[in-house]
């Protein structure tokens, strides 16, 4: 394994971690794995659970962190479909299209929640309101066909369901 | 260091003990095409055009990577592979915007010379026209990804010999880009040294010098190979 | 930690037991359809009528997924199915010979009794979040046993005779792979278990985990103790947040009982287990992709050899099993190779897990011997169809192929599938009615494969985007006789020529439909189907 | 340009052919029976298309001509720009000093087709010369090849070459 590291200077150009208490959760993540350029997976984990998508700025810092190539980090987040590079709606909904979610209808589902939201998956609402994915398998086979609304797993979903649950979302003012 | 003897195409070769089936075979003028190996930078073993058939191994194997074996029997152009690295070479024509007549490095391009090897007169699979983008903001060079084939020989001699990893490639499958810094803009990566190995290493016309107009992105890549040996030499 | 206080702890825990058990299963599929507010109504139920010999316990997956949420009441071994939270209370009545709401199922019906639970044995019946319900099921036991009374050679001939093959689904000999690692020199071994499950329709892996997660902590130790290794990875999907939770919580309690750790058994044998969590890429599955993505890479392949077993991890000695092969550890340390050896079919030894799903009556998780015929799985224990009748069952995901009905008496083993051309694959079995299109099910895999390429090599890379444009311009009526034969060569070429796996098999669902539906392929070159349906 | 390059080999050719399609000879209609046909360009407009199904239909021998014919080449540098349209307004109404319109004369400009073809995607093709332009010596070699009838093969740097 890579020697540990001492913690770096935080240079110029990357974000003054001061003021956001974010960084300093994110510092703790980075120190508990000793700056290791190896952990660089889990630190982009915690960075987008922290601010809800990893911004070139983030980037930057996490490099500068963990001493390793802007390029390198920029090539293994854009690698991971997990991570995101711009910002997620407030809401999400995610059709999972498994081969058994597809064989009972998953394709259905996906077609009526674009058309409910005007938006193509992997898109956010215009109004930023709800961000619209798709996932290879949840292992949820059994339930098929799942969709995720909000971290919530559902299964045995219907097109008019989704339908139902995706205006029921607009119309409320969360 | 042990010798090694085996047979490619019949012929019996004599190699070091370590060696791939690439340098021996070179050593000895059989030619294997390849694409992403680069002379002076480690191999990956990418481009699959020089796959080989070894006697009693179910699965053909990569030259660059494969370590000669005492009393192997390679054989390197089989109908087969020819036919395979045939519809390799179609796969990345159709893949981007290849267009010979006005690139920079007609007349010099690797992927120019291996259609030529294995006689492709026409590409049999639909083009796929992607849109890529042209990235000149540096001051002295440029990249196309139009005529990319993403063999990363770029990213592992900035890497490995330059020793600064402006490049790297990002986003995956037929999506992918080589990138320099957080892809930004060539011009504005501030890790780059403009050292130009890239450019001396790019197979197609990708990455050019700006100011080179057709046929005239001419260059040297052995040098990588003469920089790599003189540090290794270095006393 | 010695094999006495491990004894007194199985021993506390079943002195705990109450005479009656209510299980209720709490695993992802029945968490989705209410399972958590079931399970804390059910206990409420239990308070009300104030019977301190009822207990209710949170379990693991009981297999019936499609029927969930689940309850088992023991003794008597009552299943109830679709248990909405207001059953509770009359599920509790029940047992004082009152009507319970809920619809009651068979546990005599095939779905069940055709089973056969090694891997399995503790799904369904303890408690996943809790190290001593494990215990007290005579768990780490065999781990004892290795430490203190076998040499690492002999645990790995044990392995060896027992024919254990690799789960995750090439079925390499497991005993095999453990001795080569054995055998390589290194300051440092690790041993990696691959949780990666990605293979779209399976969910073996998740399942085991989040039902039984310490005996692949267990099988894992065994492995460590076998090769030589101290440092453990589990690498888990991120769509795995209760799997990977699960795991976290078993980790830390066998490291507070000195399980895992240094000195483990005071024998020692020091081993620690960090888990590592994808970041969704289906060719991390691949082991040396896998190995650079806990290296903090991108998850790419690399030419195989050196392999894994000789350079792995930070280029030493690195043993990777599936979770599902850990997991079988356990139980052949404790019966011996022999018994092991006399389950399943001729040259694939043991059983295996299935996630049976798509267009059948009982969708769920099923273990069964190796060599039972597609017909049992699909038509005794999934009760087949429920309209129409059985088109395919498609096996190994976008690495496998479809096997057509006509082939439905295939048994299930490593060779018999390859045979018929797919593979055993992780565990995933996904049937296809007559309703389905084959070509639509080829373009399907297609486009997994084709987004999944990490586009590293270019017969994977450009081939998959390739085969995919081509199965569109089929399935718009634009392609030709032509075609199709160019498809096929296309194929062969990305199989025999792509860097790793997922290239070399993603032709397979074209090749094997081709194969098996050629008709399909040739209706639609006809121009016989005007309408385009399914996928987008 | 290329094809006069063969200066005097030219006479030679004459004597054995009979050259009776070409887009400067004032031929208005494609023969039926032709022996060999020269497809130069891309497939890249209705006319272009409706023209060469003729081509086929009526040619025993059709030699995809020059890089154009073969891979869509220059021509086809709109494609990833995908269809026509934005462009054509681009480029006649928005950036146009007078009379901004859409180029819209039926019968007279052949509207371009969504996307530029090499020609063995539209039809069948027997022989490719790559080439842009294809060398007079390359010319001369194909045209002796299928002069002497059996079958053509073209192969090496001197003969197949793109650009």
């Amino acid at each position: 394994m890579a020697a540990p590291r001492a913690q770096p200077p935080v240079s110029e150009q990357t974000p003054h971690p001061s003021g956001d208490n974010r960084f300093k959760l994110l510092e703790a993540t980075m120190k508990k794995h000793q700056y290791r350029p190896d952990a660089l997976i889990e630190v982009l984990h915690r960075a987008q659970e922290l601010f809800g998508y990893l911004s070139t700025d983030l980037l930057l810092y996490i490099a500068h962190s963990l001493h390793l190539p802007p390029s390198r980090v920029y090539g293994v987040a854009t690698f991971y479909h997990f991570f995101s590079l711009a910002p997620k709606g407030e809401h999400s909904c995610v059709v999972c299209l498994g081969t058994a979610c597809y064989v009972r209808g998953a394709a259905a589902i996906l077609a009526a929640a674009e058309q409910t939201l005007g938006v193509r998956a992997g898109h956010t609402t215009p109004d930023g309101r709800l961000s619209l994915e798709t996932a290879r398998c949840l292992g949820a086979c059994g339930i098929a066909p799942t969709v995720v609304f909000d971290g919530t797993v559902t299964g045995h979903q219907t097109p008019e369901q989704v339908q139902v649950w995706l205006e029921r979302l607009r119309e409320k003012d969360l | 260091m042990a010798a090694r003897t085996f047979t490619i195409n019949d012929q019996l070769i004599s190699a070091r003990e370590g060696e791939t089936i690439l340098q021996a075979a070179r050593e000895h003028g059989i030619s294997i095409p390849t694409l992403c190996h680069l002379d002076g930078v480690s191999s990956v073993g990418a481009c699959r055009l020089c796959l080989v058939e070894i006697e009693g191994s179910r699965v053909l194997r990569p030259a660059c990577v494969t370590p000669v074996v005492e009393e192997m029997i390679v054989r390197t152009d089989t109908e087969r592979l020819r036919e395979y690295r045939r519809m390799i070479i179609e796969l990345l024509f159709a893949e981007r915007n290849h267009v010979c007549a006005v690139c920079v490095a007609n007349g010099h391009c690797e992927l120019q010379d291996l259609a030529i090897a294995v006689g492709m007169d026409h590409v049999r699979f639909d083009y796929a026209f992607p849109r890529c983008d042209v990235d000149i903001s540096h001051p002295l060079f440029g990249i196309d990804h139009n005529r990319c084939v993403l063999c990363t020989r770029c990213v592992r001699v900035c890497d490995e010999v330059e020793g600064v990893h402006t490049w790297d490639v990002a986003g995956r499958g037929a999506d992918a880009r080589v990138i320099t810094d957080m892809r930004q803009p060539w011009g504005e990566a501030r890790s780059c040294t403009s050292c130009g190995k890239c450019v001396l290493a790019c197979p197609t016309g990708a990455i050019f010098r700006r100011g080179a107009t057709v046929g005239e992105m001419e260059r040297d890549r052995h040098k990588i190979a003469y920089i790599v040996a003189a540090r290794e030499q270095r006393w | 930690m010695d094999i006495s206080e491990l004894l007194a702890i199985a021993e506390h825990e079943n002195a705990l037991r109450r005479p009656i058990g209510i299980r209720c299963c709490t695993a992802l599929g029945c968490q989705s359809a209410g399972a958590l507010s079931l399970k804390q109504r059910l206990e409420e139920a239990v308070a009300e009528v104030d019977r301190t010999d009822i207990e209710v316990i949170g379990v693991g997956c009981m297999g019936l997924c499609g029927h969930g949420p689940l309850v088992q009441v023991d003794p008597h071994g009552v299943l109830y199915e679709h248990v909405r939270a207001a059953d509770a209370p009359s599920i509790v009545a029940a047992l004082d010979g009152g009507e319970a709401t809920a619809p009651q199922g068979d546990p005599q019906h095939p779905f069940f009794t055709l089973q056969k639970r090694i891997v399995l044995e503790n799904s369904g019946m303890i408690d996943p979040e809790r190290i001593e319900s494990y215990i007290a099921a005579g768990g780490y036991q065999a781990l004892y046993h290795v430490l203190h009374d076998m040499t690492p050679a002999e645990v790995i001939d044990v392995v060896t005779r027992s024919g254990l093959r690799g789960r995750g689904g090439a079925g390499y000999p497991t005993g095999l792979k453990w001795a080569t690692v054995a055998k390589s020199h290194g300051d440092r071994k690790y041993v990696v278990c691959n949780a990666d499950e990605g293979d779209p329709g399976a969910f073996m892996d998740r399942s085991i985990i989040e039902s039984d997660p310490h005996k692949v902590l267990e099988g894992m130790a065994i492995a460590a103790y076998a090769v030589g290794a101290d440092q453990g990875y589990v690498y888990v999907r991120a769509e795995y947040p209760l799997a990977i939770q699960r795991l976290q919580r078993a980790i830390a309690q066998a490291r507070r009982l000195g399980l895992l750790g240094a000195q483990i058994f005071d024998a020692g044998f020091t081993f620690r287990v960090d888990i590592r969590v994808g970041a969704g890429a289906f060719v991390c599955g691949e082991e040396t992709a896998l190995m650079a993505s806990i290296e903090g890479r991108r998850g790419q392949p690399r030419p195989r050899p050196p392999y894994p077993a000789e350079s792995g991890l930070w280029g030493r000695p690195t043993l990777i099993n599936n979770v599902e092969t850990f997991a079988n550890i356990p139980p052949i340390i404790r019966n011996g190779a022999e018994w092991f050896a006399a389950i399943g079919a001729e040259t694939s030894k043991g059983t295996k897990v299935f996630a049976l799903t798509g267009k059948i009556r009982h969708t769920g998780l099923i273990e069964v011997p190796m060599g039972v015929t597609l017909r049992q799985i699909v038509e005794d224990m999934g009760g087949g169809v429920p309209e129409g009748r059985v088109k395919a069952v498609q096996t190994g995901g976008p690495s496998g192929g479809c096997i057509p009905a006509a082939l439905l008496d295939t048994p299930v083993d490593y060779e018999s599938l390859q045979r018929v051309g797919s593979i055993m694959g992780s565990g995933g079995m996904v049937v296809m009615d007559d309703a389905t299109n084959m070509v639509d099910v080829a373009h399907f895999y297609m486009e997994f494969c084709k987004d999944e390429s990490c586009g590293k090599c270019i017969p994977c890379r450009a081939g998959t985007a390739q085969m995919l444009h081509m199965l569109d311009l089929i399935r718009s009526g634009q392609a030709t006789a032509a075609d199709l034969a160019q498809l096929e060569q296309l194929c062969l070429m990305v199989k025999e020529t792509s860097l790793c796996g997922l290239g070399q098999s993603a032709p397979n669902p074209v090749l094997s439909t081709m194969k098996y539906f050629r008709e399909e392929y040739e209706a639609l070159v006809r121009g016989e189907r005007s309408e385009v349906r399914g996928q987008r | 340009m290329s094809f006069l390059d063969l200066d005097e080999w030219l006479f030679e050719l004459a004597q054995h052919i009979d050259l009776v399609y070409s887009p400067l000879a004032d031929v208005k209609e494609y023969p039926e029976h032709v022996d060999v046909a020269l497809v130069e360009g891309a497939v890249a407009n209705e006319d272009n298309l409706r023209l060469i199904r003729q081509v086929r239909e009526r040619t025993r021998i059709l030699i995809a001509f020059g890089d154009c014919a073969v891979t869509g080449n220059v021509t086809a540098l709109r494609n990833p720009l995908g269809d026509p349209a934005p462009l054509l307004h681009a480029i006649y109404v928005e950036r146009a000093d007078v009379g901004s319109c859409m180029p819209h004369t039926p019968g007279i400009i052949p509207p371009l087709l969504d996307r530029v073809q090499p020609v063995h995607k539209v039809v069948p093709v027997d022989v490719y010369l790559p080439g842009c332009p294809p060398p007079a010596s390359r010319i001369r070699a194909l045209l002796e090849q299928t002069l002497a009838g059996g079958a053509i093969h073209l192969a090496g740097r001197d003969m197949i070459k793109f650009g």
